[in-house]
């Protein structure tokens, strides 16, 4: 589907999922704050960031290895959580950045974090860091890092490959406490078997709409708590009109096989006109 | 995009004074900007980008030959592949001066400093200074002598393929240290996980050889260990990660919706 | 005598418990080492996804190419390599005549670099026998032109710079229709352009490494592509196979193998202490 | 011991000399690519140095990695981008509007001022904008024909299970597909059930259900991990065999 004339009914639906989104965070912008429910692996950022303190070593921040994306700021929202909690208890904190781009927003992010907790002299210039955009070279550096700096926490949060596992174990051997999320199912795997916590899959997003308690976030996810039932009632309903019609790839296709592929729409259209 | 061509010569040097002159006097203005309206004003340069690509699939399309096939377009598709995608890339490729700068600086001022470690910061920078030496007249059009080429080839094939090869290959250990460490059946969760890990690594290897008498027909063949191990690929991971793609694809949506509008108040806008 | 042997015990199974990693480590050192200095062989049944690939490549017909798109580099010869050799050793013992391509610049020295030793021992001539494409930077672009017009579309070859349609190899070959199947041998998601872009009714295969196979299965279900190798054991099926049929020999396919499968076993074994150990000193505890 | 830069540095210059002894002889042995297989075996082994501890020669070899990777970056960003999609287009085909990206690469180099940083957001919102809005193309691509393909028949027949041609054949229902798609449907719904995050688990029912999602999504993680291992493990193996056969000459090479 290139473009939306392809499928009318398909890019509809989309306008739809859209609009559900939106309602709820205009309806949370306007005041009222939705519900939700707390992750178990938010406690757990708190209390690595306390570890890291008692200890007096850094905390070391990846927001993934892909450049300036949706899911790398999505992640600097949650490390200006860390930052700012960081800043209070005074405990270092070192973040490696992949991408040139992302490189500058984490610089001011970590700045201004150190800015709103009344701290700016806290904040050292050499804490963020460009290493490489070269998977394994960055890869390589983070686990020279983590060995040297002896580092307590770390927060693995963003787009991760096959490098996941070497940050984790080598975190591991140096005792770190470890939290981690991944919207890549591939990697969360490996992040299960080597970290202590870890944020599964839209998790990701639920956190840092909790953690910031901004009324966009959160009313945002309770839109697209809705835009997955929607898509839900939507599976469950093509299920039973297969089951009905003992459709499986025959000749008597259902409508709802054709409304989600190309030229559905006119497939509706030509059953609308056959009823009258 | 003829209408884009100047007239040959040096006028193009022309040009770049002209374009450099007005991108001082934007930033002059700009640095004079007001502080309530950095936000619009960012707000309104990141609506106008998404807008291209948001039209360009919205706007109805009509048939045009493109290497001899018939492709649907509208007026903006044609702007991607020729304008929207090299300035994307361009543009990224030029900022990739940014990352690198705070790079050499760093390891720079340990160098001129004396911090320790200060020799493998040198490395470094003798390093990355080869690399590009070499690689430009390398690659270069111009003519260079063939010992450049070997040089290339071993900074290259020789020094950074193989440790990229090794970095790579380091997983294989912390897979097994991993598993030793997180495998053990301390929950039920733990143990599911461990199990189904199990079966398909056997049906992937030598675990067809176990079960190599069953009969691969008829319900015999549901004995089998590949049976297994493909059936939890099909029946449960296939399913459980397709809905949790779509709650990430949900995500990304809101998220997507959130910045283009302007109204997302984390990294990019904030004060 | 009974306390002796409690006090004798108790710290063997805190060290089972607690193994060093390093310990761990050069263990798998060696239990890969072994085999790739001496050779074992572990028995294989192919895969009727491999099986697929090469009966489809088998039978290509006198006036039909096969391309070969080899995207990869040194960071996965362990998978590709071994895929690619027993192709290429099919392609020449039946005599077809074929191409290669990639999408990554990295990856285009290397394809040659293997094309070439394994012609030689064919002897199978560039420019007659087969031919390269080069790097294909734009991968949507090419894979919609060679579609429809190939000599247009890639122009010149990456070797001799000749314009394609003087080179012998060539002959008779136009576009698409003349490809019996595009394989991509990849260790990126490359097959999508050949999935989505390539001329409808011409074949697709896929060589990929493991990781990619889970996520390719739904397509080869469902007909869009005629074959997967997956990963290692892939190349190990296609290399049996070429044996079965006298298209070629043994090589990385059936090397690795048994290093890999030692390193599979220690890896059970590595779970299976962990759980042991566990599961005794927990019960020695709970007495 | 304390081991000082200095004489890491001594016994690295001593190190140099067996080292380079080696080298040459490989490269007469083997010519050009004896040399990369001399150096590539190097380093390969000063990586896997990391795997004892953290150490210097880990460390040395690591910068010399990263700069490499550095230099690498610039060649490609110039060679596979700039050259040919920038530079040549203005100077050889005299496309000068081209040049209207220089301002807006300008802009995002102000981040290293300390006032006047905010500017460097601009270029980083133009393409933060582009992302954004090529989401609505991905989310529909990606994920559509996927909710077509979880629409499953409770009902399947054995022939559309096995041949999706269209033929009167035997509608014999078959019960293993039944099953199968049971299965797929409860996997797919539960595991949505765990991801919502707005309303409390309030039902006995529904916590149940969210739980059985979990477990099964952990089997799809355990079958993840399992079929990953296979790559990682034919690299490892790859990089032994060229360390014992390419690199020492151990046993006997298969091509």
């Amino acid at each position: 589907m290139q473009h939306a004339c392809d499928n009318w009914f398909v890019a509809f639906f989309e306008g739809a999922l859209i609009m559900l989104i939106m309602v709820r965070i205009i309806k949370s912008m306007r005041g009222s704050i939705p519900f939700i429910r707390r992750i178990p692996g938010l406690n757990a950022i708190d209390e690595a960031i306390g570890r890291a303190t008692e200890m007096g070593k850094p905390i070391l921040m990846i927001p993934g290895i892909l450049g300036l994306d949706i899911v790398s700021l999505q992640a600097l929202n949650v490390f200006t959580h860390v930052t700012r909690t960081a800043a209070r208890f005074a405990t270092p904190i070192r973040m490696c950045v992949c991408d040139a781009t992302l490189y500058t927003i984490s610089q001011e992010v970590i700045q201004d974090a150190y800015q709103a907790e009344g701290k700016p002299e806290l904040y050292d210039p050499d804490s963020v860091r460009f290493l490489s955009d070269q998977q394994f070279a960055f890869a390589a550096s983070v686990a020279g890092l983590i060995q040297r700096e002896q580092v307590a926490a770390t927060f693995f949060l963003g787009s991760f490959f096959a490098e996941s596992l070497i940050f984790a174990e080598v975190a591991n051997s140096v005792g770190a406490i470890q939290v981690a999320g991944t919207v890549m199912t591939t990697q969360t795997p490996f992040f299960i078997a080597a970290c202590d916590y870890v944020i599964i899959g839209d998790e990701f997003y639920a956190a840092s709409a909790y953690l910031s308690k901004e009324p966009v976030a959160t009313g945002s996810l309770v839109g697209q708590d809705y835009a997955k039932l929607l898509l839900t009632f939507f599976i469950v309903l093509g299920s039973i009109i297969y089951t009905v019609t003992g459709y499986a790839g025959g000749p008597h296709v259902p409508l709802i096989h054709t409304l989600f592929a190309d030229g559905g729409w006119t497939a509706l259209l030509h059953s609308i006109r056959h009823l009258f | 995009m003829h209408n884009w061509e100047i007239a040959q010569g040096n006028t193009i040097w022309l040009a770049l004074a002209g374009v450099l002159l007005v991108t001082f006097i934007v930033i002059g203005l700009l640095t004079k900007l007001p502080l309530t309206l950095r936000r619009p004003l960012l707000s309104v340069l990141v609506f106008v980008s998404g807008l291209f690509y948001a039209l360009e699939y919205f706007l109805p399309t009509h048939m045009v030959l493109d290497h001899g096939v018939l492709v649907p377009e509208n007026f903006l598709t044609d702007l991607i592949p020729n304008i929207i995608n090299p300035l994307a890339q361009d543009l990224s490729a030029l900022l990739f001066g940014l990352g690198l700068f705070s790079l050499i600086r760093m390891h720079f001022n340990n160098v001129v400093r004396q911090r320790s470690g200060w020799v493998n910061s040198l490395a470094l920078l003798v390093s990355t200074l080869s690399m590009m030496v070499f690689g430009f007249w390398s690659r270069a059009n111009l003519h260079h002598p063939q010992w450049v080429d070997q040089v290339y080839h071993h900074l290259f094939d020789g020094v950074y393929q193989n440790m990229d090869a090794a970095m790579f290959s380091l997983i294989a250990f912390f897979i097994l240290s991993a598993s030793y460490r997180a495998f053990r059946i301390r929950s039920f969760e733990a143990s599911i996980l461990m199990t189904s890990a199990l079966i398909v690594l056997l049906g992937l290897s030598f675990g067809g050889l176990i079960t190599d008498k069953v009969p691969d027909y008829g319900l015999w063949s549901n004995f089998r260990i590949e049976t297994w191990s493909s059936w939890i690929l099909n029946i449960i991971s296939s399913p459980g990660l397709r809905a949790i793609d779509f709650g990430v694809g949900l995500g990304g949506l809101a998220m997507g919706l959130r910045i283009w509008l302007g109204i997302e108040k984390g990294a990019l806008f904030g004060d | 005598m009974m306390n002796n042997t409690t006090n004798n015990e108790t710290p063997l199974l805190e060290k089972l418990q607690k193994i060093d990693r390093r310990i761990l480590y050069l263990i798998l050192v060696i239990v890969i080492a072994i085999p790739t200095i001496w050779p074992i062989n572990i028995p294989n049944a192919p895969l009727p996804m491999s099986r697929d690939l090469w009966n489809t490549i088998n039978a290509t017909p006198p006036n039909k190419i096969v391309l070969l798109s080899s995207t990869w580099t040194k960071n996965t010869r362990g998978e590709n390599q071994g895929q690619m050799e027993a192709i290429l050793n099919q392609l020449m013992s039946r005599h077809i005549r074929f191409a290669i391509s990639t999408f990554d610049p990295r990856g285009s020295q290397v394809a040659l670099n293997l094309v070439n030793s394994v012609a030689k021992k064919y002897g199978y001539v560039y420019g007659k026998n087969w031919v390269d494409f080069g790097y294909q930077p734009n991968g949507v672009n090419y894979v919609k032109g060679i579609s429809v017009d190939l000599i247009q579309t890639v122009k010149r070859d990456a070797v001799l710079k000749k314009p394609l349609q003087d080179l012998p190899v060539m002959k008779g070959i136009r576009n698409a229709d003349n490809i019996q199947i595009v394989v991509e041998i990849s260790a990126s998601s490359s097959q999508y352009y050949w999935i989505q872009f390539l001329k409808p009714g011409v074949k697709v295969g896929f060589a990929c490494t493991s990781v990619m196979a889970p996520e390719a299965i739904p397509y080869y279900t469902s007909h869009q592509l005629a074959g997967i190798l997956w990963g290692a054991k892939g190349a190990y099926d296609y290399e049996q196979l070429n044996v079965e049929h006298h298209t070629g020999g043994w090589g990385s396919g059936r090397q690795y193998m048994g290093p890999l499968s030692a390193a599979f076993g220690l890896v059970i074994l590595s779970i299976f202490v962990g759980n042991l150990a566990m599961f005794l000193s927990r019960k020695r505890s709970r007495q | 011991m304390k081991l000082t830069d200095r004489t890491i540095g001594i016994i690295a210059v001593i190190c140099l000399i067996p080292i380079s002894f080696g080298a040459y002889l490989y490269y007469l042995r083997f010519g050009q690519n004896g040399l990369n297989i001399f150096l590539g075996g190097l380093v390969t082994l000063a990586v896997y140095s990391t795997l004892y501890r953290e150490n210097p020669i880990y460390r040395f070899v690591e910068h010399i990695y990263l700069g490499l990777a550095a230099g690498y970056g610039v060649v490609i960003a110039w060679s596979e981008v700039l050259s040919t999609q920038w530079y040549d287009p203005i100077f050889k085909q005299h496309q000068w509007l081209w040049l209207w990206i220089l301002p807006l690469a300008i802009m995002a180099y102000f981040v290293f001022s300390k006032k006047h940083s905010w500017i460097s957001r601009i270029p980083l919102v133009i393409l933060s904008g582009f992302a954004a809005g090529t989401i609505f193309q991905g989310f529909v691509s990606q994920y559509f024909p996927q909710i077509q393909d979880s629409f499953k028949s409770l009902r399947p027949t054995i022939y559309t299970l096995q041949n999706p041609d269209p033929s009167p054949a035997a509608h014999i229902l078959s019960i293993s597909g039944a099953i199968n798609n049971a299965i797929f449907l409860i996997t797919l719904t539960s595991v949505l059930t765990y991801f919502f995050f707005s309303f409390e688990h309030k039902t006995k029912a529904i916590r149940g259900y969210a739980q059985v999602g979990r477990w099964l999504m952990m089997i799809g993680f355990g079958a993840i991990f399992g079929s990953t291992i296979m790559t990682r493990f034919a690299l490892l193996v790859d990089r032994m065999y060229f360390i014992l056969i390419e690199w020492m000459h151990l046993g006997h090479p298969i091509i």
